[in-house]
């Protein structure tokens, strides 16, 4: 069964994606599984481990699943500082 | 742990750690220079997901006082777009003695550099640009680079 | 390096390290704490023999510069009469990286500190004072200690 | 033969002997010798390896040997920062 999630793309997942934010359905089970899905809008060839995730403002893991209605952020490998 | 868009003014933060008990201030910034890797930078954008880089921060800090016998400790990160010479990030910590206030710093900025949520855009020299940390992304997110490169 | 008596300014001092090249700034200050070895501090006296310690906090300086790919260093330290709060010495650094700038700055404060020519008398809250550093001279020195003890 | 020092006590020392500079005839060979020749002065107990001693403005040692006319600086134990 699809779910509804709000994906938020960073940096250069965001440039790829052409917008910051959007709202997609997908058949997904975990925060990884959004990840792998869209491959093809935040364009990335990262290895998860270099990536963050975070749902609903809360860090998370690439393996914490993912309901209805959640929102997804997906962060590519940090440089802060 | 605050996040801003204005330039970040070490004295006036440095102030807020004082204390008649602080016999100790060591202080961190990393300032926008002008190479890296090589390639000469010309400007940076510092993209920050403010409510989460809040939350991490503040983590940072109660960790670093859990770990040292600090008595204050406080960090600042920029976002937006930056220019050499400016400073991007600050961190300031007191203590009875050096010892700790020197491992505390270094933990916090150590910290902060590979946890919160913020990304940086070098602008090249060359006309070039790229998300630092970003190989496989940054080739994805920027086809702009092979035109003016 | 620098003997001053007026107050120390870090953020004046700050602006002497800058440099396009710089990416990390690493800063200490020691400041006048209100205990010491579990009594009370009201203040306390530096005395501070310029001519040498400028000559050798100078030779520190040039040390950290020879240990460490450093771009900048520099240190000031006050001398007379301090009150609690005050900055006493500040000690800056500035390097491409955090490494060497953390690495410098702990060298340079650690050698301060054991040859300078530069000593303290501490005045306690029950009316003592005496030389920090200086067990068996204090006692000579301070017939007036018992008296006010 | 007594040679003319110019001897200037420091912190504690010159606390005890009342006065920053003062200029005796010694028999002294060394810095050295002029430390123990005027413990009356400096009044310390500290040893030799606690206090440093400089001639004319140079950080010296203690088994520098001073000349006629030497101004030496006696210090004891530091304590900077």
């Amino acid at each position: 069964m699809n779910k509804n999630i709000t994906v938020r793309y960073f940096a250069g997942f965001r440039e790829h994606a052409g917008v910051g934010e959007e709202t997609v359905s997908l058949r997904a089970a975990t925060a990884g599984d959004v990840y792998e899905l869209l491959k093809d809008r935040h364009g990335s060839q990262e290895p998860l481990g270099h990536c963050k995730v975070a749902i609903n403002d809360e860090m998370a893991d690439w393996s914490t699943p993912v309901n209805d209605g959640d929102t997804v952020l997906l962060f590519p490998p940090v440089a802060g500082g | 742990m605050r996040i801003i868009n204005s330039a970040i003014e070490p004295d006036k933060l440095r102030q807020l750690l004082t204390g008649d008990a602080a016999g100790a201030y060591v202080a961190f910034e990393g300032w926008i220079r002008n190479e890296n890797e090589g390639q000469g930078v010309l400007r940076l954008e510092y993209e920050v997901y403010a409510p989460l880089a809040v939350k991490e921060g503040a983590k940072i800090i109660a960790e670093a006082r859990e770990k040292y016998p600090i008595l204050n400790a406080a960090c600042v990160h920029r976002e937006g777009l930056l220019e050499i010479g400016e400073c991007a990030v600050w961190v300031g910590v007191t203590s009875a003695h050096r010892d700790e206030a020197f491992a505390a710093c270094r933990f916090i900025i150590d910290e902060v550099k590979v946890r919160l949520p913020v990304w940086k855009k070098e602008y090249y020299v060359n006309g070039d640009s790229g998300w630092v940390n970003c190989e496989r992304c940054a080739m994805h997110a920027q086809p702009e680079r092979k035109v003016a490169g």
